[in-house]
């Protein structure tokens, strides 16, 4: 049986009105009205304890990794960094729904979760640092390259999974994207691509409120971002992305989901970014503090702590234990991240094609040739300096 | 350096006339039949066989799965095709006109020609786009257009173009065996020129990259490719008759560029015209003409000239007589290479 | 009051959950299940005599248009004609709901919308006879050039629809796409803008089944086209687009919903493309005759006569009113088609600037000399006829 | 031809050191008070004055609906813009960055770039498209990239790029008051860039499509723009030394090109090098090179030779130094340039 011929993508043609059907029932693809949630609710009695402990630790972890690598870029060892504090839970959860042979399309502010996923945390900031474009194998760890231009990873999440599927492997795709990405084209075709292929992907919108300085509001009049799932037949779920185990349990069911045979979700994490955009944004310019501090009190550490403690599970040993492994993440990091990375300008010329063209190897020799004269400068300097430090 | 296939009465197998449309159709039929991995894309590639029936078949023979009508959407095509690349596969994509791989740019800019490079090598792309381009079919706006400039200025793909039957097969072939994204453009005209051909004994699979002497000369080099292959013969026969003895170097691959077989050809002859349908301003001839010029100056009798279509937007179907470089303008061109300075 | 601040368009910012708050309800947004009808049904006894007569005159006088410039091609008076055989209700009812100063957005296979808009002909088809590439002037007639590359009038549609809002002007702009366009990036993207913009715009989706030759299985899983509208915050509606009066009611109702402010709104009308996706198609290839008979059954002149005959309103000088109306524009149209346009070849330089540069006027030169070089031979050639002749 | 502005002493208006930023802000601001159709529209333009701060205050003084955050989508903000257009404004369009253009491609190629001719002469553009292109800022992948080779290949655009604070303000008014759709491109390394410069008797508003000759030299002539302006200049004091008196020709405008200026400079040198940032295959100065040659054949003393970035995606920023044309590259071509033939 082709993919075209599975069932659901089964032949909706406009037949003459009378018989006219449509393909799908849109009342199952529509979210809930309102963001679900585990933490504080009745249900986060039945949440497994292993699961909080674990999800409490990776936010620990992360909010860390976050304030480390954004201290880096004040030193100078980061070109620039996107940081995800305040989002730690949904990159977490994206991270930990994900089977080893499945892939993560994360975006450029999503490193942590590539980090979460086990990713070495200097290797998934290189594209940050600035030494190469990137800092991994993405076939080694099945993490695509960190996506900057916007939305344009999800075709491509929408690609692999089909292309997997038809290979008859077990891979699901989970592709991030934030809520300005949602306006592009490519957002777009990608959803649609996935809903007709029934590709095992599943779309994960982290609306942070801003694209940018841009909020929502300038963004989007719908409903919510999850209701574009009706449009390309998929589901839509809404999720408070700041509650670590509702992000989990719906990342979850989507992945299974897609993995069964089901087909594409798309999920909407309501969150908020508490950063600037950047190391190198203001954000004062298009945000008042009372909207952070708003955000502030519904901080996704704090509300599981709030649940943990509730159950009797948070004591000082489990608060140390997450606080001194962060600890020793993030110092590995700044040690590690200190030192300098060697390059050799040849590189320039190494992976554009599988086999150097003459033009490029032409374009090397100029550059090497110009590389032995400075190294030559450079020599005949520190001689003249080496005699006039021996005088 | 090449030069043209032997005659086709040497071939073993027997020869019988055979269009470029049906010779890239069995070249995409053959690379699927031997690689289980390349799989066809596009709008209308299955049931219909592509608006030029160069698919034709390929869906029955190998299933909906391996040559897909996607959903309408360029960079949709393109970018699930980067997926399908990342996991293993070999997606040969097909646009359906050259104004139509426009919505599929940025994918191509920015993650085909770039993955390798991105990933230090570890993600090749190894997806061939086939792009039918060019004008003289009628075709209304935007059907018409030669946008090959835009892909040989982005680094990291390759842009090959037949302009013969067999080359059309065996180009192709390689472009699909390529590591590496092609950009592959089909000079629409050509797509129902004739040669005698062999589809069973397939002149072997050359590398990419190298360009052919099509005719030898020695008077003046004419640098073309694609669809001003045919025009340059012609004026190139014709030119006899005004004393010139004209060498005719088709490209067939502007990325890489063959600048060993060009060079050696403008060195020989002193003098050198670059021909094709694209605008001239910012178009191939520009890059052609300038390095063509860096390393062959000491023998140049005159500037490389251009001809090329004029930098106007593809003009409609009742004009374009006026815009495409014909055998006139070529020998025009040539007239101008400053002949008395040779005397 | 700037536009940004209009109702609706309001602070749709993802708060703090508690406070979440949808920016819509989703619910008037959903499309009804079934396609929207009038014909046949009750509600066709409230229609006005006047408007059935009007269309039903319109829609004869479309299908021969039709005929005539697919007759045109074979007689090579036209490069290329894509017809809308079965599809008249739709492109006459876009026409007739627009007011003088409105615009129409037509695709490559609306000429017959230009045409019941009140185009000349001749003018509408000058692009597909090949001359030149527009036939007439967009701002003198309000009609946009008639589209090729799917999809991307749809955004210019917005932004004349949003400038002319502005500028205080009563201007509605009305888009048409083919279900097959839904697909590009380019529809998500002026779907987007209009609905956070609250432009005047009404997007028309003609879903006759196919993209050439691609149905609509493949195109998209969702319920409906229409549907689509719900993940930009606009209301879908969903309408037989073989029933001119229901085509007509729901897009003159969309038209004043943009034209008070309401914002823009996205119509499917499911029909069906009798003839093949151009005169070079083959249709054969892709679908059967029992579907195309299937469609004959529910053809939108045939529905209209029957509710005209039923209400007593179609007598033979009604029928042969309208067919010799049909048959005068068919004549006329054959008639100026068979001249030869005059072409000067200098028009290729005429307006690819404001001014001509240098180089272009270089180039003109090259062809007026060109073109000197054959006009002498022509004459050449014409004395040495004449001198044989005269012999 | 033109040459260099009278220097600021003469001027009347007292001056002061401004950045281009601050040019370009200021062009802005006075081209939308001056006329109301203008509006500035972009990702991030409003409330925040985008993220090189160019329309700072912009939002402010003229209100949201002039100066537009749009969502999200860059074939949005452009096919917008061109309805806007055809209703008879004059939008000016941010891209972000170089590489976040290339989604509205499909629109600038079909649409923007086409539409005066399509409806012969009857409608139009007056849109300006700014891009921040090339690099030097340290900007991580897809945020370097000179994408004028695209533009230029795309007849019925003007290309136009300022190098220095004076040429920001004047140029970006004159685009900005053009008929004709422009790409502008801004340098963004040359943002920051200072110049003593009085926004309150500001040039007068030159036509676009002129050179200027930035110095006097006899010996050979630096054809550059933009980001490698600085460069040259630098190179050229540089040459001093060596005893070469370079000529550095600003293009200012890549379309239309001024043929006049640079062919002037070049017979009187009798050598020229083209200097650009962007990959030199297929880039401009291919072109550049290329036109020269036809114009002054006679008059070269040695081909005309090309500086400008490697044929490699852009590198990451600690390798971009390495790709970019610099002084030395620039000083190494000028020897290349055959000197011993002269004597
Ligand atoms: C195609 C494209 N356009 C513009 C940009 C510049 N840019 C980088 S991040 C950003 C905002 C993205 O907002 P959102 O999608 O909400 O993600 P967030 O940064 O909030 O995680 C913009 C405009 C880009 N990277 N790619
Ligand atoms: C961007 C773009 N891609 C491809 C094409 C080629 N093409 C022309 S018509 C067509 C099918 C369009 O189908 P649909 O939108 O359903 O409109 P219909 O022809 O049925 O009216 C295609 C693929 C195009 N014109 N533009
Ligand atoms: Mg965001
Ligand atoms: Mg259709």
């Amino acid at each position: 049986m082709t993919v075209q011929e599975l069932p659901g993508a089964a032949a909706y043609r406009p037949t003459p009105p009378p018989a006219w059907k449509p393909l799908t029932d849109p009342a199952p693809l529509l979210p809930d009205p309102e963001p679900y949630r585990v933490l504080g609710t009745d249900a986060a009695g039945d949440a497994d304890p292993g699961l909080l402990l674990r999800l409490y630790a990776e936010l620990v972890r992360g909010r860390r990794y976050n304030a480390q690598a954004t201290a880096l870029t004040k030193q100078g060892r980061l070109a620039v960094y996107p940081s995800s504090t305040g989002q730690e839970a949904c990159e977490t959860a994206a991270a930990l729904v994900l089977e080893d042979q499945d892939w993560l399309f994360p975006s450029y502010r999503d490193t942590l979760a590539a980090v979460a996923r086990g990713l070495d945390p200097v290797e998934a900031l290189t594209l940050l640092r600035g030494d190469r474009h990137s800092g991994y194998d993405p076939r080694e760890h099945r993490i695509a390259p960190l996506c900057t231009p916007l939305a344009t990873q999800l075709p491509h999440a929408v690609g692999l999974a089909h292309a997997a599927r038809l290979r008859g492997d077990d891979v699901v795709a989970l592709a991030m994207v934030g809520d300005g990405g949602t306006s592009e084209g490519d957002f777009h075709e990608a959803l649609n691509f996935a809903a007709v292929w029934r590709a095992p992907v599943v779309f994960f919108v982290q609306n942070n409120g801003f694209a940018i300085s841009v909020p929502l509001a300038k963004q989007t009049a719908a409903p919510s971002l999850a209701h574009k799932a009706v449009g390309y037949g998929m589901p839509g779920r809404l999720v408070d992305g700041n509650d670590a185990v509702a992000v989990h349990q719906v990342l979850g069911e989507a992945v299974a989901r897609a993995r069964s045979g089901g087909g594409p979700t798309l999920v909407e994490a309501v969150t908020y970014r508490m950063d600037a955009h950047t190391n190198a944004d203001d954000a004062t310019r298009y945000r008042t503090d009372s909207e952070v501090e708003a955000w502030r009190a519904h901080d996704p550490i704090q509300l599981l702590e709030r649940e943990l403690a509730g159950r009797g599970l948070l004591d000082d040993g489990v608060r140390e234990e997450a606080r001194a492994s962060a600890e020793r993440m993030a110092a590995a990091l700044r040690e590690r991240m200190n030192a300098d990375p060697v390059l050799d300008p040849m590189d320039l010329f190494a992976h554009v094609y599988a086999e150097q063209t003459t033009q490029l190897r032409e374009q090397a020799a100029l550059l090497r040739a110009e590389s032995e004269v400075e190294q030559d400068q450079r020599h005949d300097q520190q001689d003249r300096d080496g005699t006039e430090e021996g005088r | 350096m090449t030069t043209a296939a032997a005659p086709a009465g040497e071939r073993t197998a027997k020869t019988r006339p055979a269009t470029m449309a049906q010779a890239l159709g069995r070249a995409l039929r053959d690379s699927m039949a031997e690689d289980p991995t390349v799989h066809v894309l596009g709008e209308d590639v299955g049931t219909l066989g592509g608006v030029f029936r160069i698919t034709d078949g390929l869906a029955k023979e190998f299933g909906d799965d391996r040559c897909t009508d996607t959903p309408l959407a360029e960079a949709g095509i393109l970018g699930t095709a980067v997926g399908m690349a990342m996991y293993g596969l070999r997606p040969v994509v097909e646009m359906q006109f050259d104004a139509f791989a426009y919505p599929a740019l940025e994918q191509l800019i920015s993650h085909v020609a770039k993955m390798r490079n991105r990933t230090g090598g570890a993600m090749p792309l190894p997806i061939t786009v086939r792009v039918p381009y060019g004008g003289g079919i009628g075709g209304v706006e935007h059907h018409s257009d030669s946008s090959e400039a835009y892909y040989m200025a982005t680094p990291g793909l390759h842009v090959v173009t037949p302009a013969t039957v067999e080359d059309a097969y065996g180009l192709l072939r390689a472009s699909i065996a390529s590591d590496d994204p092609v950009v592959f453009m089909e000079p629409k005209r050509l797509y129902w020129s004739k040669a005698d051909w062999s589809p069973d004994a397939p002149a072997a699979v050359e590398p990419i990259g190298r360009a052919v002497v099509r005719r030898r000369g020695r008077s003046a080099t004419l640098i073309t490719y694609g669809p001003s292959l045919p025009v340059c013969m012609e004026a190139a026969e014709a030119a006899v008759e005004e004393g010139w003895d004209l060498e005719v170097v088709d490209l067939r691959s502007l990325v890489p560029f063959d600048d060993e077989t060009v060079g050696a050809s403008v060195r020989r002859t002193g003098r050198a015209v670059v021909v094709h349908e694209s605008s001239g301003f910012g178009g191939p001839g520009g890059e052609i003409a300038a390095r063509v010029t860096e390393r062959c100056f000491h023998h140049l009798e005159a500037p490389v000239l251009r001809v090329a279509g004029f930098d106007i937007p593809y003009p409609p179907p009742m004009q374009e007589r006026h815009h495409l470089p014909g055998v006139d303008r070529v020998l025009d061109a040539v007239a101008r290479l400053q002949w008395e300075a040779e005397s």
